[in-house]
């Protein structure tokens, strides 16, 4: 099992996301400098860290989502490889495409930094496996444009295709249909802005984030 | 050079310069200097540059101790912490731009005292902030607390350090003249830390980061300067804060710091290129030779004199060792930034700049900085105010109404709508942070089991009333706070704002404050290794309460044992740590319930303070207590409630046994600790403290959902919070 | 040569900001403004001569990274 | 009636946005573009007939909220 973590300017949870990976795969992930047009050969799992790529500049992950590397790894998931992206990450998964919506401004305009209590609204994915139908756990929130936003056919769609995965008890951001994380179509590609990586060490933030980890890792 | 005299008066008064400093500066010299090498000398001896009203009390404090590794006089501390590791800490002001422009005034102080701490090769791990508004209903307090906040996180999140706790306060006498202290923690090895000394001769000297544009010329002599009315028309441009840029220039640094690459480094802050090369050559005492064509410029035809004075932000200047050029280049063009060779060090003992071919200045370094003015400004004592007894205070006839007042008071009440805009756990490793209402923040030294405690203090009514004795709380606060959390405590920083010294009665607030805070460093062994000085905090000739905010750093040795005021259980004993005279002067009782500001404020035995806070944090490590909070703010009371908020259970509190129930509850004695102790731990802690001579006494009981004490108050534990957490909602707009 | 690029959001999604915006100017008592929208204006400055094909990939630039079409409209303005 | 309000850096303050957006598409191949700054655009819909007292009320309206004039310069077009 060989995964990898995606660098771009101003990622800054990547060092969290690799110590989530290594704590559940066992073996460090490759850091992967936004600048390689390729993914190193061998990844099983690419994680999109979260963090301020191009201090969110112009849209929030929106530069960083037009570069080589997300090429490379867009092309690799439509052919079946696994990539999550967290809180800046599935930003960059949404602006590159790979997964449908926006990301707008939180409705109140405030950052919003705090513990979240989500559902699980589809135990039953890739990256959802690990836990009860419908139970609950506790992320981290931490962004400023969090709000989820679908127009209303593809709302429909992700809802009746049950790719919505999580969703705030109580919605921090304005979200549509309190929408917390989703995957794609084939199940491979999924986003959340909560931070399951900041929630899997009892010292911090609870160890709710290692189903989600343990669930795509087996999956795989 | 110029020949002719272009030097008048009044452009010599325009820099701040009095006649006499003018005149060292010709006699210097041996001639007039022109008006680049004039905005040189300025800054240089700006209050801001050269601290010439406080230098010489400043060398008063304690700056030594066995962790010291740095004390004063680089860009921050640094203290040891074990196993080669080093924690790299400062704070700094940044009053003035965040009065004007809220946003960006503050999210540039982020900026700046992250430089000061990763300049010397530490990776920021922990951002504090220690800010003082106006009275919430003054027309401008809501809109600077937005942008303020705002602009603390929005720097801090985006570079990706969390800001993990900090203070507010509210009082009239910051209407015209807030303050905004941040402060930075970093983590480095004790064998890699980089000096700003330059050595050798003929060694190049790089400038990295963002291009140099006009901004900020002259705000290192404004932030020396009073307000007045007109200044919202003289504003000065304020810098925009380019976070972005920050952290990547925090990545390339730390990559070429990991190289043997750097000789000497350091950031361009106030008064930018000017301190910095000048700062360099003085301690490394060599000259400096740049071209100023070579820096990386944002706009066109800049003069030597703005290239000079502008205050730019994200920007380093370092000595690279001669060969590693390359090396250097490669990684900062990595990281995209500007990079540029800008000059050398040299052996003529000068500060000598191109611009266009021409020289354009040629000044001895030794005399800018050995000549700094040093004043001793006439200062008089702060008159003792009257000791007030609790029995001569008038005692409320309903504590239900008290108590919700006192809880949704300014100063006490939840802090959440600030510091939920503040990301507080990236990096993983914020054990406990502002989310808890905790004394302390603890961040784990990444990959071990030992953790950084950071608090900041500073209880500004009590130093208004008596500089002496409030310095001493300060100190003493942060060494309780952090004893708290079961740490050790090691050493502080500070950030001294008053008004203007220049005024014998400021200025006795400020020797007096530093007198007391050094006689509480010397109790603890607890050593200032850096700080700032903030003066001139006034407006139309209103000075701000003197307000000397402390940071105080502490090490946790094992995590396993730390503590929080969140672990109180259901039929845990509340012990009371420390004697309760009913101290009310100079309390929040007494401005809340009877709107009065006066009395003296309570003394700090400073014997008393060390015998208690190692006992307690005895007991924290012998794993005697569940839970731990100072008396601080409001006394008894206040600190029982935030107790029963953290840890969702009631708390019961007996009646005194002698003295008055409004001085038990509100009074604000000092060295005292609320301890939650589990049954079979109570006898032992009470008898090993009378043993020792340590005041220990049952005050109560934990439990139930109401917040009860005997003869006074009796309130629903949730309905409490909800008023506690609504009140700076509701100012803010009544929007959660 | 310069172009500006105006980027606003598409009609039916929501404004947060332009709704803020409204309130506050309510509240201060601008009780006059019954809706308020933000959008972003980007000012390129431009090397070439030639307007029509510099507009044309403006456009480009627009859809490649300046406006995201889910949430966003664009509309180009040249200047020369 | 509605009232446009632009709202940019004013000359000389550091455009970081702009910076980096001029960038990220010289990245992408836009080698013509030298330079990119980012304002603001806010659209007012106001209540009332009179242009020219609803201008001076967006005037102040600017000054009070929607700039900062310490760093932001801003400019107003009346649309009728
Ligand atoms: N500006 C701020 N930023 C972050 N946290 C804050 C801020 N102001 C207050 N807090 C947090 O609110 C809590 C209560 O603050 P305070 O009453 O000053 O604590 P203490 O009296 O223990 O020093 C603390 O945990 C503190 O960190
Ligand atoms: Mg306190």
């Amino acid at each position: 099992m060989q995964t990898a973590v995606i660098r771009f300017p101003a990622s800054n949870c990547d060092r969290d996301a690799a110590v989530a990976l290594e704590k559940v795969t066992g073996r460090a992930p490759i850091m992967v400098w936004h600048r390689e047009t390729e993914l190193p050969d061998g990844i099983d799992f690419v994680v999109m860290p979260g963090g301020f790529s191009y201090g969110d500049y112009l849209r929030s992950g929106a530069i960083a989502s037009r570069s080589p590397i997300v090429r490379d790894i867009k092309a690799k998931s439509e052919a079946g490889l696994p990539v999550a992206g967290f809180c800046n990450g599935f930003q960059v998964l949404t602006e590159a495409g790979m997964l449908p919506g926006a990301l707008m401004r939180n409705k109140n305009l405030k950052f919003v930094c705090r513990p979240e209590r989500l559902t699980v609204a589809n135990a039953n994915t890739r990256y959802t496996k690990h836990y009860a139908p419908k139970s609950e756990v506790t992320f981290p929130v931490a962004h400023h444009d969090g709000n989820y936003f679908a127009d209303k056919d593809t709302l429909n769609r992700i809802e009746k295709e049950g790719r919505v995965t999580f969703r705030y008890v109580s919605n921090p951001n304005g979200s549509l249909n309190d929408i917390a994380g989703i995957v794609n179509k084939a199940g491979n590609v999924f986003g959340m802005m909560p931070h399951p990586e900041r929630a899997i060490d009892d010292m911090h933030g609870g160890t709710d984030g290692l189903g989600l980890f343990k669930s795509i890792i087996e999956s795989i | 050079m110029a020949k002719k005299s272009e030097i008048t008066p009044e452009i010599v008064a325009e820099h701040g310069l009095s006649e006499s400093e003018y005149a060292i500066i010709l006699d210097r010299l041996g001639r007039e200097p022109n008006l680049t090498e004039l905005g040189i000398f300025s800054v240089m001896w700006s209050e801001h540059c050269s601290y010439k009203s406080s230098r010489r009390h400043l060398a008063k404090f304690l700056t030594t101790g066995d962790r010291v590794i740095q004390g004063p006089g680089e860009n921050a501390g640094v203290i040891d912490i074990n196993d080669g590791d080093a924690i790299i800490f400062k704070m700094e002001s940044h009053n003035h731009p965040s009065y004007i422009e809220p946003y960006q005034g503050a999210a540039t102080g982020v900026g700046g005292i992250m430089r000061d701490v990763f300049t010397m090769g530490a990776r920021p791990i922990a951002l504090m902030n220690a800010l003082r508004f106006g009275e919430p209903t003054h027309w401008k307090t809501k809109q600077l607390v937005s942008g303020v906040v705002a602009g603390i996180g929005g720097y801090g999140n985006c570079v990706g350090v969390p800001t993990v706790g900090g203070e507010t306060n509210f009082h009239k006498g910051y209407n015209g003249n807030i303050l905004v202290n941040a402060m930075c923690v970093g983590l480095a090895k004790a064998d890699n830390i980089f000096l700003s000394a330059a050595k050798g001769v003929g060694n190049p000297i790089f400038y990295v980061g963002s291009k140099t544009g006009r901004d900020g010329i002259h705000g290192a002599t404004m932030a020396s300067a009073e307000f007045d009315d007109d200044s919202d028309e003289k504003r000065p441009t304020v810098q925009v804060g380019d976070p972005f840029t920050e952290k990547l220039l925090i990545e390339a640094c730390l990559e070429l710091m990991a190289t043997d690459a750097i000789i000497a480094i350091q950031d361009m802050g106030a008064a930018g290129l000017t301190s910095s090369s000048i700062e360099m050559a003085d301690k490394g005492g060599v000259g400096i030779q740049i071209n100023l064509d070579k820096v990386p410029q944002r706009e066109p035809n800049m003069t030597a004199y703005e290239m000079m004075l502008s205050e730019s932000q994200e920007r380093m200047l370092m000595v690279i060792q001669p060969g590693k050029e390359k090396l250097a280049y490669d990684i900062f063009e990595k990281w995209e930034l500007d990079v540029a060779l800008i000059g050398k060090t040299t052996d003529t003992g000068n500060l000598v700049l191109k611009h266009k071919r021409k020289k354009v200045c040629d000044i001895p370094i030794a005399p800018l900085a050995d000549d700094a003015p040093n004043y001793d400004r006439p200062h008089v004592k702060t008159e003792a105010r009257e000791v007030l007894e609790a029995r001569d205070i008038h005692e409320t006839q309903d504590y239900n109404d008290a108590l919700l007042r006192i809880m949704t008071s300014p100063d006490i009440a939840s802090k959440r709508w600030i510091w939920e805009q503040y990301d507080r756990h990236v990096m993983t490793d914020t054990v406990d942070s502002s989310q808890s209402g905790g004394d302390a923040a603890i961040v784990r030294v990444h990959g071990t089991k030992k953790a950084v405690a950071i608090t900041t203090d500073c209880t500004p009514r009590y130093v208004y009333a008596d500089p002496y004795e409030g310095g001493k709380q300060c100190v003493a606060e942060t060494w309780r706070n952090l004893t708290c959390v079961g740490a050790d405590p090691i050493a502080i920083t500070d950030c001294l704002n008053f008004g203007n010294p220049e005024r014998p009665e400021i200025m006795g607030q400020f020797v007096g404050a530093i007198e007391g805070m050094n006689e509480a460093c010397h109790a603890f062994d607890y050593p200032v290794v850096s700080g700032n000085v903030s003066l001139y905090n006034e407006t139309n000739g209103q000075a701000i309460p003197p307000t000397p905010a402390v940071g105080g750093v502490g090490l946790i040795p094992d995590l396993e044992k730390h503590m929080t005021l969140k672990g109180a259980k259901d039929g845990d004993t509340l012990i009371l740590i420390g004697d309760t005279t009913g101290w009310l002067g100079s309390s929040i009782y007494l401005s809340e319930i009877l709107s009065r500001e006066d009395g003296a404020p309570p003394p700090v035995n400073l014997s008393t303070e060390k015998l208690n806070g190692d006992y307690v944090r005895k007991l924290i490590r012998g794993r005697r207590v569940n839970a731990v909070h100072d008396c601080s703010d409001g006394g008894l009371a206040v600190t029982a409630c935030e107790m029963a908020f953290a840890s969702g259970q009631g708390m019961h509190i007996v009646a005194p046994t002698n003295g008055k129930t409004h001085g038990w509850l509100f009074g604000e004695d000092q060295a005292r600790y609320l301890l939650a102790v589990e049954e079979n731990s109570v006898n032992p802690v009470i008898a090993t403290a009378k043993a020792k001579g340590i005041e220990a006494q049952i005050v109560g009981s934990v439990g139930g959902d109401r917040i009860k004490a005997d003869g006074a108050f009796d309130v629903s534990l949730e309905k409490l919070r909800a008023a506690n957490e609504a009140w700076l909602p509701n100012l803010m707009n009544g929007d959660a | 040569m310069k172009a500006l690029v105006y980027v606003g959001l598409k009609p039916g999604v929501l404004d947060p900001q332009g709704r803020t915006i409204a309130r506050s100017l309510n509240d201060l008592g601008f009780d006059e403004v019954t809706n308020a929208l933000q959008g972003k204006v980007i000012e390129l400055t431009l090397n070439g001569e030639d307007a029509e094909a510099a507009e044309a990939r403006v456009t480009e630039m627009c859809e490649k990274l300046l406006a995201n079409t889910v949430i966003e409209n664009y509309r180009i303005e040249m200047q020369l």
